[in-house]
């Protein structure tokens, strides 16, 4: 216990004396933000800020993003079910407990301090500030620089759920071998230090790709692209599971996974159309871009997958939808149903030969989360900066060489960010407290060994 | 009294069983297994990698009668179950001692 | 592959040579329609149009719109579930699949030229033109004609949902034994001639029932009747499963299929309510009546079932609130609760018998979709003719002899079409491409044969 | 039939009967019950009667409310689940039913007698009028002594929601051994005068707990309290399972049970959020404050499990979310998101400690309903006493001694009260009708005994 | 030494276990299985369509004891699970050659 | 012909089935089975109950071979699963008295 708390402090100090460092900047800072999302091409968010001058709380908004919320929550659990059903039976409570134990740590991290250093007012572009911490000044009224219509702790909580879900996304990876207590010391360590400073570059007023008008609707980069290159690192670091190329691992049930893949894409709508933090014509173009997006790479994958293996396999619909909505993530506001469709097919096709590839290299990328939400994301990411037009979305940008330019720039450097401080934390835990589960444990399943349970008594 | 155990494809067990009623088997016992035999190797797709499925799944059916019955039951095994194909399955045959009907307590032949 | 081409492009061209045949009364057509919708006592759509002068996107009408297609897509899913449960263990993921697969193929064939042939400009009273194909024309402004408070792509998107679930529930009937790749040109032209041009009549400016004054308000011609009739169809081309009356053929996991229902129920809500697309008394009074339509009916069959049978059943009562739902459908949002619940009990009480008859005739409606969405949609089309009540929606009509008739009228002009229609389009896919699987990969199961996978690996 | 018949009539007599006598007060109370509401601090329902001078329907609060209802509604299934994935295999189906079931009676006896019976014109403080059975004046028309901005049939039906949930959440506590013909019977009379009363006593314009001052934003007395003693009532009649602390009886199935968390959680967003009845502000603060009662209480208990037992259970950290979900319950409206993390750390712990407890008493709380809604929503009525504050909601109250007073005299009167006549009800429901199930049915299990059906066939 | 394999109903199975506990057995060994016999006929109602369920769930359950055991075991099982009832199962007895427990390579008596 | 049978750790299978394919066993057949023995006891938590799970999750592994192989079978079986802690398994040896493939109808060693 005394390593956790030594890792942990560790972290938190390095991160409030960047706060401190970075303190008496922070005034001109403001202001210099202020200019900058002023000229700046900037997203969503902005376009009701111009709209309504006195920010008031809307009711049709209000509604909107309270369900929105509650669909993003659901995700989680979605999520759960989908890696669940996606094991082997022995495991299938370890696994999905890395979700869902996800919606106890961060949803206290956040209130604590993580929304504060992702949306806090800005510290030299990178981070948000502690001021926020224990939601101080994080009220019922609204916060215009993030939505003139809805609460700010709506706001908050809305962008809490993001939170929870994209760690939970990474465990995928190493799934059926990481050990319960070192997964919830890198859970809190990930959020802090890869995941809070990624928002803020993106989202937070002031963050440095925000500026440079990097387009990214609902977490192209900061969800998908963090998770799967996080997970890469994760591989990495962990090894591959006993067994793995010799004995076969099915999923133990389909029928799970199916159940997984409709509540993520329920959610999804509240991740995407909810991104537009109003319920308006945004909010429409990007549902309909969403649901677009997944059914085309449905069809992709499936295809794909018949022509070469012989068989269109559910896992592969399920599968095809997933990359689907994980590429159309980032363009969903910017984009016509169209232009969707191709975003959607380009998903499925390159996930599923992402997929394959990895078979090759031999790592035991066990639920494919690098190939489906690491190369799924960057895909939606360099398409956005093609299909994006402001016809669908004023705040947006077109489609241009330029645009494409930064959409890879921002690509880049949350991919290097990401990966370089996922495999030093990473290792760091591995030396502390060991990431693997013993042999014996890991043949034993998580269930037992981990939880002292079993998945079903049938 | 011999039990006739036969390792068989699961969707022949209904099969199995009414054809083995009609020649006067009047209990059996089927429990679901899984085999690894010659027809080793049918494949899964699982996010387009292929699995060897090793284990096949299969049914198996005891059925406990007298000694004179055995060669019936195998012959309606066989002819109800054989498509000829690999995996058809076994069947094999072994001793029993004593049969018991636990409600009566009633032994041998007449517990069958 | 030649063949699958053939066939989608000879109905293709039909669908255009009717177009261009009709093109040059279009303008004629086209100020009839306005006459016509002008003058009939027009469904729940109108009520808007009257209120809001200049169509403005209201957020609240369009948050609950968001939702209620959210919703809906959840019900192809929860669908999934539902008919999974209930069929056997070896055929969980072929029969998951016919509904899942849906979400991809109709969503593409929606966007490309679905909706304009249901929802564009009337053609001949009887389909829409192909102006809106690629969605052209149809933006993120409300189009007054349908709804004036909600981007018109949000009203796409929301038919869209219906035009998914519909040919999904037709699967039920011919469960465990279809092939899967004829299935997907069955969808797809089953959509193109059964659907589109039966929304278009019903829904559909200037369709002729709209203009009749037939009442629908959330499908009961257009999904339950027309499902269940062409699953009568599908039933008589496809004959019995082998085994039929020989095996017992019990449901496999009637857990799946309370969770199936609970998410038909919970997104019955999106489709009753929301088919008054706007977020006000209309929906109020569609989303009481949906819950009081399920309930009573939910009632109606496990009450009867424990009389006759003795048991009282959950999947009877899972049937019964089925029963309900889809009986409520057409009345939805024109009655007052309490008619809600003597149509429940009706819908509950005459699907029951249904279900028991067609044991009689030796069809094998393996998972009952005409019992249940056939006669059910009848049921409640009739009932709507006799309990409709302008008190409640004032753009409906009053229950009356004359209303009856227009009910049955229309009814039976949605039987027969989708009766024949269907009936020549299965045996012609049949002769093409074959409908069922080879008897072998029937025993073996969908799963494996179909598509190389297991449900479960317990 | 007849000692059925005689039961309920008996029941009706009685209510009727006290209406009549109180007929004569009732213009009189009407006047003082307007004085009271208006001088006593009321609950969240005043606050939009003050801003709207005409009532009228808002959109935004409609879509919210109508979402709500839809959430609370799939709250029951979700309870079934979760309920029904603890139960050994053989009950499955019996025990989902007892939830599922509630869906139809519950649904039937609101509308005809149950909503009157606690919404409608009060009767000396203690039980509503039945001027409103069949929903006689219940219009579509916002009545503005409960909301001002959503049609009155909407809150009905949002109502009808937490009245069919209630009784449900009991039947975890006599699980696996409750005979269905008697559980029906109790399920009526329970609502009718169990749940009614204390209905109206809480919320119910002129009940004397509302009068009081008394603070329960969503139902921490009426519905987790009301259930929780209840339950303790029915394990004290009924007795323990054959077998029980002789044989182990472990769950058949996490994964549905962390299903039905997911789906109860999702719900009760809308149980706590939608308590606000629109979609403002007061709505966010009670999302945000469910949200964090539920997280902060997964970790409480999962912590403390750990810690004396050695495992982190999945089965724990799910309970620990309900128990979190359920203290939050009575205090979602009026507190700070900080307050509610303590309030969920003290729900979690505070349960845990109660469920280990039962253990030693040897009582047969077959899934802990008392330990985990009963005293869960002790400690949040308690608590809210303490932690109120009015800068969350300005007709709410601050925490204080007084308020703590009033708040543990309101938890004890829904005690004392659910627990006498539950004890009474249950008693004379298994002279006449035998609670139990017989020992030979128990062994075989009720799915087969009680509705002729497996939950399973693999 | 023999096998004593008997075939009851799933829900006497603990009760089973305890009573050969009580005896001295010291292991067994228990599975899932379906049977069809006399008590075949059993119904299950599935949207209002009467399934008659030959199979019925049963457990199997399996203790090789010493062959001085077996009668005990038998006696023993009987009175535990005897309703009288149709369906209460049978006992069947086969000869075992060789019993060995793998932890320790001890073969025989010392390894029941 | 004997059948050999052997209750092991579930997740020893794959280990087992690929080691006895090495020295030329061409068939097996796996079931799940649940075992009461020494290693009774393993503890489950469900609500901060704990629970002595008394049946253990086991497999069994029913080889069929001829007289001269039942040695070698069982050592490598032995060699496969042992780790010297309680529940490591049984090995039981049974006599067989005909093996017949289905498929062709070949009986004896040809079959097996
Ligand atoms: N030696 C054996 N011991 C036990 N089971 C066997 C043996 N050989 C075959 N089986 C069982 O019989 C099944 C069918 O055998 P297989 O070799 O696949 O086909 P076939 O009998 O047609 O050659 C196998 O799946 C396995 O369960
Ligand atoms: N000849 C048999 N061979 C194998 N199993 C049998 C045989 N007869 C009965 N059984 C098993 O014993 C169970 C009980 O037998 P059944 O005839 O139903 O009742 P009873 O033994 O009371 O007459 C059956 O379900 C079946 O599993
Ligand atoms: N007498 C027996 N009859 C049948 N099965 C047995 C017997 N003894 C042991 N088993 C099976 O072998 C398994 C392992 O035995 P156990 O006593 O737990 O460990 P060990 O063999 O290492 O002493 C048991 O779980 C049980 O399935």
């Amino acid at each position: 216990m005394k390593k956790v708390f030594f890792a942990v402090m560790f972290c938190f100090i390095s991160l409030f004396a960047f706060n401190i460092v970075q303190a008496e900047d922070t005034a001109v800072m403001q202001e210099e933000v202020v200019l900058a999302s002023d000229s700046a091409p900037a997203v969503a968010v902005v376009e009701e800020s111009i709209e309504a001058e006195t920010p008031k709380v809307d009711t049709g908004d209000t509604a909107f993003m309270l369900i929105c919320a509650a669909l993003v929550m659901l995700m989680t659990p979605g999520l759960a079910l989908f890696y669940g059903g996606m094991v082997r039976r022995k495991n299938i409570l370890g696994t999905m407990m890395q979700s869902f134990v996800a919606l106890g740590i961060i949803t206290i991290v956040w209130i604590v301090y993580g929304y504060s250093l992702a949306f806090g007012p800005d510290v030299g572009h990178v981070i948000g500030s502690l001021k926020w911490s224990f939601l101080n000044g994080v009220g019922l009224d609204p916060n215009p620089d993030y939505s003139s219509t809805i609460p700010h702790q709506l706001f908050m909580i809305f962008q809490m759920m993001f939170a929870i879900l994209t760690p939970a996304l990474i465990t995928g990876a190493f799934a059926e071998r990481f050990k319960f207590k070192s997964y919830l010391i890198f859970l809190v360590l990930w959020l802090t230090i890869v995941y809070c400073p990624l928002a803020h570059w993106v989202w937070g007023v002031g963050g440095w790709i925000r500026n440079l008008g990097g387009l990214d609707f609902a977490g192209g980069l900061v969800v998908h692209i963090a998770s799967g290159t996080s997970a890469l690192a994760a591989i990495l670091v962990i090894g591959t599971r006993r067994g793995y190329k010799r004995e076969s691992m099915p999923p133990h049930s389909l029928p799970l996974t199916l159940l997984g893949t409709a509540l993520l894409w329920f959610g999804w709508f509240g991740f995407n159309a909810g991104s537009a933090l109003s319920a308006g014509s945004l909010a429409a173009s990007a549902f309909v871009a969403t649901h677009v997006g997944a059914g085309s790479a449905l069809l992709a994958w499936m295809f794909v997958e018949w022509l070469l293996k012989g068989k269109p396999t559910m896992l592969g619909a399920l599968s095809g939808a997933l990359a689907g909505l994980v590429a159309i993530t980032p363009a969903s506001g910017f984009v016509t149903p169209i232009s969707a469709m191709f975003i959607g097919i380009a998903g499925g096709l390159v996930c599923y030969f992402a997929v394959n590839f990895k078979e090759k290299l031999g790592y035991d990328d066990s639920l494919d989360v690098v190939g489906v939400h690491g190369v799924g994301g960057l895909v939606g990411a360099l398409l956005t900066g093609i299909f994006a037009t402001t016809l669908v979305n004023s705040a947006g940008a077109d489609g241009s060489f330029a645009l494409l330019k930064i959409q890879a720039l921002s690509a880049l450097a949350s991919i290097g960010y990401s990966f370089i401080v996922s495999f030093i934390l990473l290792k760091i835990v591995d030396k502390l407290f060991g990431l693997r589960v013993e042999d014996k444990e890991e043949l034993q399943g998580l269930d037992l060994s981990q939880h002292g349970e079993s998945g079903y008594r049938f | 009294m011999k039990k006739v155990s036969a390792i068989i494809k699961p969707y022949m067990v209904e099969d199995v069983k009414n054809a083995l009623k009609e020649i006067g088997v009047n209990g059996l016992t089927k429990s679901n297994v899984e085999g690894f035999g010659k027809q080793g190797g049918h494949k899964e797709i699982y996010r387009s990698k292929e699995y060897c499925v090793q284990f096949v799944v299969k049914a198996k059916i005891e059925v406990i009668v007298q000694d004179e019955m055995v060669d019936k039951v195998i012959n309606v095994i066989i002819k109800t179950t054989r498509s000829g194909e690999i995996g058809d399955g076994k069947i094999f045959v072994y001793p029993v001692e004593r049969v018991i009907r636990i409600r009566t307590g009633e032994e041998g032949e007449k517990a069958i």
